[in-house]
């Protein structure tokens, strides 16, 4: 992997592109970022050369899948400092790792009377799931607030309040996918081990974008999606501490996940085998590992520096140069995700407005509806950084901005 | 072709910018409402049945420029019709809005709609409040939507 | 697509090699299938012009990819013959599928005293999520047998003694991975359907290989895996009918599943899309869509004609010309899964010696346990072919089975 | 290199044909068990143990040659030894698997195992069965198995 910084847009095939005659500016990388070719190839060459079926294969093509894939965990316990390998369990994404957590662990644990603690800030993925639990245990929501105004920080004047022994498991979002708000996620995992709730990081816009020490940080449970850190779509990774996943039954059935099966009962695998029933997505498994090389060859430090200074100063340019604009999120420390208002022009019509500009943008509730109305927002237009974005795409990004708000006011 | 005035024709940019009807209808004796789950838009139309005949309809909501002109285009075009004669203009106008062909010019400021077939994400912003209104005429309580619900 | 069976190998680039110093003959299609030039295509042009997430976009990539996917849909709905693409949803394989339908059909439709109906042949996959249901439930397992002796067909004799009233779903398979057999699926719907039990039809082995007409075989849900049938891993097709579909609670819960969410409930998009939670696997299911055009350019009749001739031929040859080997299945109108046991050699030798000659075959349970204790073999190694597969790679598995034999014998 | 011969010995072949101490052993007072989920081979120790003695060893249970020979092997290297003694010979046999190093000639027959390490696949195979061992030394209820169980 030599993955370097300069001539990095080139890594990137698609950017390559005019959209509407410009050049593409690709701004909805909080939905999904682009692949470099290093990933796109390592799809090629495993489906060209060493396909087959996982684990219980003995033939050399099976060998070499086996050891990609079982390559592919260790190097994501490293990417994320985990404890060891088996602390890996490979999901479809984000949703799916939160949603083996609240089936697997959650069906076993919660009762009536417990809590379940969010934020108000929570992706739909991070909210549904808890929801459904509550209402299979009985066990009820509690959400920690977000300061009145529009910076979306949490107000965690309020967290001793809500953080009560009550509180069994505590779900919270690394980074706002609406907001640009980065969480102290340290702090909330001590706060909530303090009165015996379990930690449940949603780093669907964290993984990839910041460094991430799942031990430093101290988290039960962390959830990514390897297609928002250049990896793949189909693919996520769930970790969670060794004695959690021992202890607990599985999510799905089916082969690979069993240690014995007879007509009538079964004796289940020890995690992360017991989490991965059925052939596993092992071509983009792979594709994951080489998209964690690629980011750990330009450095995940750099990445957030770079994602931060590009958001800093695309939010104070669009306060300045675009009247009347609201924006979302804090000025500083914060992720490469943008939202904001335009007076007089619907988020919709700004998107396909920037659409003929060439540029990519997302505009709607980014899902998360209570957020929104909490905010008094039906809608906001997102424009979201990452690594292979630059200063001139958000002098293209303002001067679109500017002629969509012409065009409305007319 | 795929022009953005296609889209943002000037009748368009009027009505969002003064969307008519926009109002709570106090004598109203059927409500439709519609949402669009992937983007939020919502709306609500509010109709007054005189017998078969559509004596007033309003509207209120949020959304895009699109969803807002259309719906008040809606109310502009149904008022005083009677509910066989909503029902055929409303499947015109969804005909119209999907495939792009002006029938005839029959359609006057309607046919302003007609760009946006161009743009498929867009299509939805402009049937919503149709699909609202009929269920309102028709007096269906499940709110329209433009990907069905169900909970 | 212009699939022909003339240079088809040509079309699988993976083919091309040598292993252990001998061309590959790959014989273990059955735990998944080696994926044509087409497909890898469609998923490099995806990630090179229009990766986008889908559904919430409106700018240009965001718009290709949403189309992309959906089209994708509607693909799925003409292969299987469903009766709209909403009754199609995407899934990350069979085992994925049959715990959907487990899931959310089980739970909120099965009670104490209620009966699964499964068969002696079951997939692990088409097992354990019964079993889970069931201790999740009260309701109770019940199975189909095989006939004695290794024909391993189904008993049909006492369908009618075990589709009782109190069977509410019946799930089997469409095609043993081990045995080869082909069970009648449309009879075993129609006799489902007289005591209104459901059925769930276990399609990883049939799909991609035969003729598969949903509405003709007249069940409620079938599942399939994409990498068994030239596609991409990771993905899938669950079909159930829209009425069922429409009715069932969500499985999983997050973005996209939903119409609106609130702080403490949420309501629930149509099918499929309630089923669909979180960024779905975009890539694959195109990639799949276009295993689909693959395999129809072909023509599923003449795949499923080519498979059949393939093994009853290599079973006609192994039986006379391995002396002592025991053949498993059906000598005739099976599938192209061949399993056998040599004696004196265990399928794990077996297997190694075969790839020493450059041949790729499986041995093991097969996902069968309860399967191969009761055919008293704690393993069998097998060879399963496909649309590639030559009478000539027949002979070379002829040849090295002799060779192994007598390795043994020695 | 990874020449079959490699891993198929002639002390392999033998020992898979002709496995020693394959059989109940009536005054065990010690039992193992060990299985490898992924392809289903199973073994059963059986261990007279008297004192800090292995005055006896046997096994039963169904796996491929190379499972076989091993455990066949296990029975002729622990029987007679102290529990240290046997701990010291499955350490190293276990690193001999996996590393293919001989440490120098004080493995005789043992040595026939060195060649598994080439066949990643097959590892599990060989080692299997000094796993359960050293669980009946230990009076380890569990079954060792490959992928360690859980329920
Ligand atoms: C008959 C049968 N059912 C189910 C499965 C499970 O499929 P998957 O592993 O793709 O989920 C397989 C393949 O392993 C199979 O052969
Ligand atoms: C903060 C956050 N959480 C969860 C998700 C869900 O991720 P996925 O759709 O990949 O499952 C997303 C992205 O959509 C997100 O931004």
């Amino acid at each position: 992997m030599n993955a370097s910084w300069k001539n990095l847009r080139a890594d990137f095939p698609i950017l390559d592109q005019r959209i509407n005659g410009q050049p593409l500016v690709y701004l909805d990388n909080a939905a999904t970022t682009q692949k470099p070719r290093c990933v796109i190839d390592a799809l090629v060459r495993y489906y060209e050369r060493d396909n087959a079926n996982v684990h219980r294969g003995i033939h050399t093509l099976s060998i070499r899948a086996t050891a990609a894939y079982e390559a592919a965990r260790e190097r994501s316990a490293k990417f994320l400092n985990a404890g060891s390998p088996a602390e890996i369990v490979f999901t479809a994404g984000t949703t799916d790792s939160i949603n083996l957590v609240a089936h697997a662990w959650g069906d076993e644990n919660l009762k009536k009377g417990d809590v379940i603690l969010l934020t108000e800030m929570e992706h739909h993925s991070n909210m549904v799931p808890w929801q459904l639990l509550a209402r299979r245990t009985g066990a009820k929501l509690r959400y920690l607030p977000i300061v009145p105004g529009d910076t979306g920080l949490l107000d965690l004047d309020q967290l001793s309040s809500v953080l009560t022994p009550e509180v069994k498991i505590f779900a919270f979002t690394h980074v706002s996918n609406t907001l640009g708000v980065i969480n102290p996620a340290a702090d909330l995992c001590a706060a909530a081990k303090k009165v015996g709730a379990l930690t449940v990081i949603d780093a669907a816009q964290s993984a990839g974008h910041l460094p991430l020490d799942t031990r430093a940080i101290g988290c039960d449970f962390l959830a990514v999606s390897g297609h928002k850190m250049c990896g793949p779509t189909g693919v996520g990774v769930l970790y969670g501490r060794a004695p959690l996943l021992d202890n607990m039954p599985p999510y799905r059935g089916g082969g690979s996940m069993i240690s014995s099966v007879e007509y009538f009962e079964s004796k289940w695998a020890p995690a992360p085998a017991k989490f991965e029933a059925g052939t596993p997505n092992i071509a983009d498994v792979i594709g994951l590992a080489t998209a964690m090389d690629y980011l750990d060859g330009l450095g995940r430090e750099a990445i957030a520096r770079h994602d931060e200074k590009l958001a800093a100063h695309a939010y104070a340019r669009m306060a300045t140069e675009v009247p009347g604009i609201r924006m979302l999120g804090p000025a500083q420390h914060r992720s490469g995700v943008i939202s904001f208002a335009l007076p007089g022009a619907h988020a919709h019509d700004v998107v396909t407005l920037a659409d003929r500009d060439g540029i990519a943008l997302r505009g709607g509730h980014h899902c998360n509806q209570p957020l929104m109305r909490k905010l008094g927002l039906p809608s906001t237009a997102r424009a979201s950084f990452y690594l292979y974005n630059t200063e001139a795409e958000i002098e293209r990004l303002i001067a679109s901005l500017q002629k969509i708000q012409k065009f409305f006011a007319e | 072709m795929h022009d953005l005035t296609d889209l943002y024709q000037t009748v368009i940019l009027d009505h969002n910018r003064r969307p008519r009807n926009y109002r709570v209808l106090p004598t109203a004796n059927r409500v439709g409402s519609g949402n669009n789950p992937l983007c939020g838009d919502e709306v609500t139309i509010y109709v007054e049945l005189d017998g078969d005949r559509i004596k007033d309809v309003t509207f209120q909501g949020s959304g895009c420029a699109i969803s807002q002109a259309s719906a008040s285009l809606m109310t502009l075009n149904l008022k005083g019709r009677t509910i066989p004669e909503a029902e055929a203009i409303a499947g015109d106008v969804l005909k119209l809005i999907t495939s792009g062909d002006v029938k005839d010019d029959e359609f006057s400021d309607l046919s302003a709609l007609a760009g946006v077939h161009q743009f498929p994400a867009r299509i939805k912003c402009a049937t919503l409040s149709w699909h609202a209104a009929l269920n309102a005429v028709h007096g269906e309580p499940a709110p329209a939507t433009t990907e069905k619900t169900s909970d």
